[in-house]
């Protein structure tokens, strides 16, 4: 990275972060490091948080409730009119893929810091997204593309997407009415038995036939535009590490996609919302398996784990969230982003193991670790109370290092020092996965961690 | 005169002690006249804000640092101070900016010393372009008028004292 | 009547100390008037050492972390409770191995119950491949040996007790 | 950086870390890193001290004293003996230049981590550094190379060095018989004031002409040897901004420096100590003027502030000096070094403002900042009470960004998020430090924090 970070032009004056607890922080970071005002918006339950200290001025919007607070639309909006915010920053979750908050804010001349209601809108829905993805010519499952009348039908579908494949019920869910085939032959008896049990389960026979991946991993694909047409990738996560498809460990480059794989797919994906004029950070997440990527969803926001790739390339994400929601250029080209080195990231959830079960309460002690190639995103300090009214994610660890095994180790090492105590958190989890050899040679997909868990803990 | 024994007042004591931890006390004082010469004075102590202590000092840390500022301009946006915590207070159920009058050079709804009846307006709110009347939550009489006419507030901050 | 017996008194303050302690408390007050010339005013109070606390804390977090190993080893190699603070300890005075005896199979210098002079070898630390005597800082009586031949201690190490 | 970090060979099982604070943590936190026990020896002053509950192991090897203990070689050599220690780590200050500490362990068949004795030896004494340096292809300060007889011998080596000149009396000190000339008409007249005055003040009138640097910069470069005759530079790092000789601010690169100076000085550099064989870190040390580098000396260790070339190349140093004290080869070469965007360091002292004085004392509440490019070498914690008997250096704040301008903003974003409650510190002295303009720019040299001090406070 060698362009200049300077920017002449204006930017705004003052930024409110439309959410709490460490991505609230994130945010609040890049705007002083950019010379803007921010603005915290709190519940009553996060009068002490961090994020309402930390920001130069604060707004109490609502109860406890985050449906009466973060995710109320009206409070927000008044909150920017008296405190003059020109632009709103939603991080992740409560309102950030919320169109109908995108288009309110737009309506009064505020700027949401993320991509147009109509974006939002498209990817927010399964069917139109997967359809948009197709269109722009990113790969998605292949399959049948509807029902599937009788086994002739079937055998050439198969023939044409290759096997295994899986038939399904479409009227179906619950994995009723599923069968998978790994040749022809397991094809007739599958088809058959699929269409019988969906008969008896839903009252309809009708059957669809996809891919079946057996062990994809969760591969997904930083993108960023300009929202003029130009756009870049910042390669892959891989965040296949999940327990019901939460993720908890995710690194970047992925153990498993070669720079080849890297820059192929990139492409794809940068020139898919380069086409749409897509403007500020998307995630393309994607199933991958054998040398292939499958559409699964695209994430119009900035992601928990978008700090891997920081750390890879160098760059600040939110900083250039913002700069291109101001009007400004995008501050690197493809051609800037080159990785350097390998960077994991562990979500340190105030949750007891092994159930996870939330564990909120006071923190006596937050010691956060120091040292070469660590990063520590957490809204702790010693003597705050974690309310019980939220998302128990209460910090990041990012460690970086010059290649997977030194990032490895410095995680390790860093997971030593780090304290925060008089509550549960998911600490002890990752030192046990680090003493996992299939964690240490990266050989893991969407699967192996709740396998895991059921194996040391028999429960998923 | 059966006089009480010093295991009988550790046990008393031992049950102050416990009734301070359940109930999240700092302090117990207990004077107990079992007769004539016979009384018991006991005084429990938690200095509990060990961590209060702690959590509070990162806002006194630095004098010029942001979180003071942050700190000072929560304050200054919502004086939840004393009022708030009056039980004649009535608060802001919203965001927004208080009107003391229907509009600009009208006479304002209450003034200090007004009588109210429940439900009576006594001042507006606007919010997303839309004027929100507030209305007394009981009769009584005005006894303070916490905001200003133009003033911003937040949700929960205390606008006027009615007794 | 009966006065309270000095030891029943220190029983009961005991059993005060000890409920401060167990309850997490700083400060405990009793008057007692037993009777007209009999009362007791005892005072408990524990520093709450906030800080110590703190302090104190990361020892304990991971159970399996390096922490713990590194106290726990600390403690193995210096055994510095107990023995330490007696008024009677002999500490070592450098880093070494400890030597009971003149050369391997012979008697110890000293064993418990031994009466020893001011200045005499009372056992000798091994370092830099030096043989170093330690002399009786006083004499007396021999009343425990803290450490063990060919044992490492570290400076400041309790080493044996003389009375 | 692209090699791989992994070593097959056998590295030490366990290393004895001969220093306290921030420096031993950062040498555990290596040897964590590399699956290296760590042994702590600790004085009873810092019975409590971070360092020692970091490491494996831990020994008491005298009392607070410094003499006594942490520069007591005996008790460290014995503390090896009785753990097993095999090689000594001696950080920076206390016996990392001590020859005959480096010595004595080999004489025990322990490895020091550093240069050989020789070196250090050579290096400690600054007639023979400035002459190895010199036979060596280093710049030196040119002058007369001794005494200068007469007026026209006196203008001969001034024309061949170039004016301004210095005329120093040979038996002086204390700026007695000090004399600047800026040209041959000014030589005449401030070579016979020198020479009555070195007269008057030391009854010898013989003086030494040196050239004369008016705004020198402190510029140092960072040089790696593997004992074999290989060695890289890593650049260099600018410490100008000094208080009584303090170093209390450091960035790389430095703003000053071109590529061009940057390879051409670094090379010298790196062939020097790969002439003689040099193993291990050390820093070469120079006066910087008009494009000019002039040597001061060479420290044979680590740097308090070799963080800042760690976070532009992305090394990790004290890993690397493990490996080359162990017998492997340097983990990079010359051409994997490549410069990453810009490091400041800021010294954190248990100091009062504005006159430095030493404040120990009860850390009550202690606070790292986080979030993207911020590293905090530190041996705080809530609770600590940082003893009074050693140096007030407590804390190193390194922040990373992109280029120089993101790094400012970044390090004034963290210095706001440092909380460190109980005790004064430097830290209001960087948050001045950055609202100069001068700062900004990068425009300073060794005197410009003296003088600014003066301005400010009236003290230098």
């Amino acid at each position: 990275m060698s362009k200049s970070t300077k920017t002449s032009q204006p930017i705004f004056d003052k930024i409110l972060i439309a959410n709490r607890g460490e991505i609230a922080l994130r945010v609040i970071r890049a705007c002083r490091e950019m010379g803007i005002k921010s603005v915290a918006v709190h519940s009553t339950a996060d009068a002490d948080a961090m994020h309402v200290r930390m920001a130069d001025e604060s707004v109490c919007i609502g109860p406890a409730s985050s449906t009466l607070s973060y995710l109320n639309k009206a409070a927000i909006i008044s909150a920017c009119e008296i405190t003059g915010a020109q632009a709103v920053h939603p991080g992740y979750g409560f309102l950030s893929e919320n169109a109908a908050f995108a288009q309110a804010l737009q309506d009064h001349d505020i700027t949401f810091i993320g991509p147009t209601a109509e974006h939002i809108r498209i990817m927010g829905d399964k069917i139109t997204a997967k359809e948009t993805a197709k269109a722009l010519g990113i790969p998605v499952v292949p399959g049948s593309d509807g029902g599937v009348p009788d086994f002739e039908t079937a055998i050439g579908v198969a023939a044409a997407i290759g096997f295994p494949v899986i038939i399904k019920a479409t009227a179906g869910g619950g994995g009723r009415g599923m069968k998978v085939a790994k040749n022809a032959e397991e094809l007739e008896i599958a088809f058959r038995t699929a269409r019988s049990e969906s008969k008896a389960a839903f009252g309809n026979d009708e059957v669809y036939i996809e891919k079946y991946l057996q062990k994809p991993r969760h591969i997904e694909i930083q993108v960023f535009g300009d929202g003029k047409g130009k756009a870049v990738h910042l390669g892959e996560r891989d965040c296949s590490l999940q327990r019901r498809h939460q993720k908890v460990f995710e690194e970047a480059p992925g153990p498993s996609i070669t720079p080849t794989l890297r820059a192929k797919i990139g492409k794809i994906c940068a020139d898919a919302v380069a086409k749409i004029n897509y403007i500020g950070a998307g995630t393309i997440e994607f199933l991958y398996e054998d040398g292939e990527f499958f559409f699964i969803e695209m994430n119009t926001r900035l992601q928990v784990e978008h700090p891997v790739t920081e750390g890879i390339f160098g760059v600040d994400l939110v900083r250039e969230q913002i700069r291109v929601a101001s009007g400004l250029p995008l501050s690197f080209s493809q051609s800037d982003l080159e990785i350097n080195g390998h960077c994991i990231e562990v979500r340190i959830n105030a949750e007891r193991m092994p159930d996870f079960a939330p564990r909120p309460g006071l923190v006596k002690v937050f010691h956060a670790p120091g040292g070469l190639g660590v990063r520590m995103d957490s809204a702790l300090y010693g003597g705050y109370s974690i309310p019980p009214y939220y998302d128990s994610l209460i910090g990041k660890l990012i460690v970086h290092g010059r290649d997977r095994p030194e990032a490895l180790a410095r995680l390790k090492r860093a997971l030593g020092e780090l304290i925060i105590d008089g509550i549960e958190t998911t600490i002890p989890l990752f030192d046990a996965l680090l003493a996992e050899p299939d964690i240490q040679k990266g050989d893991y997909n969407i699967h192996w961690l709740e396998k895991w868990l059921e194996t040391q803990f028999g429960a998923g | 005169m059966r006089k009480h024994s010093p295991e009988s007042d550790v046990a008393f004591i031992a049950a102050l002690a416990e009734l301070l931890n359940k109930n999240d006390l700092t302090e117990l004082s207990v004077k107990r006249d079992y007769g004539p010469d016979d009384s018991l004075d006991v005084r429990v102590v938690k200095q509990s804000n060990i961590v209060q202590m702690a959590a509070a000092a990162p806002v006194v840390q630095h004098q010029a640092a942001p979180m003071v500022a942050a700190a000072a301009s929560a304050a200054a946006q919502a004086p939840l101070e004393d009022p708030a915590q009056h039980p004649g207070a009535v608060t802001s159920p919203m965001v927004g900016t208080v009107y003391l009058s229907a509009e600009p050079g009208a006479a304002a709804f209450v003034s200090v010393g007004s009588t109210v009846t429940e439900g009576q307006t006594v001042l507006i709110i606007e919010a997303m372009k839309t004027m929100n009347h507030i209305h007394a939550p009981r009769a009584g009489t005005v006894k303070r008028i916490v905001v200003s006419d133009g003033q911003a507030v937040e949700y929960g901050a205390p606008l006027l004292i009615i007794e």
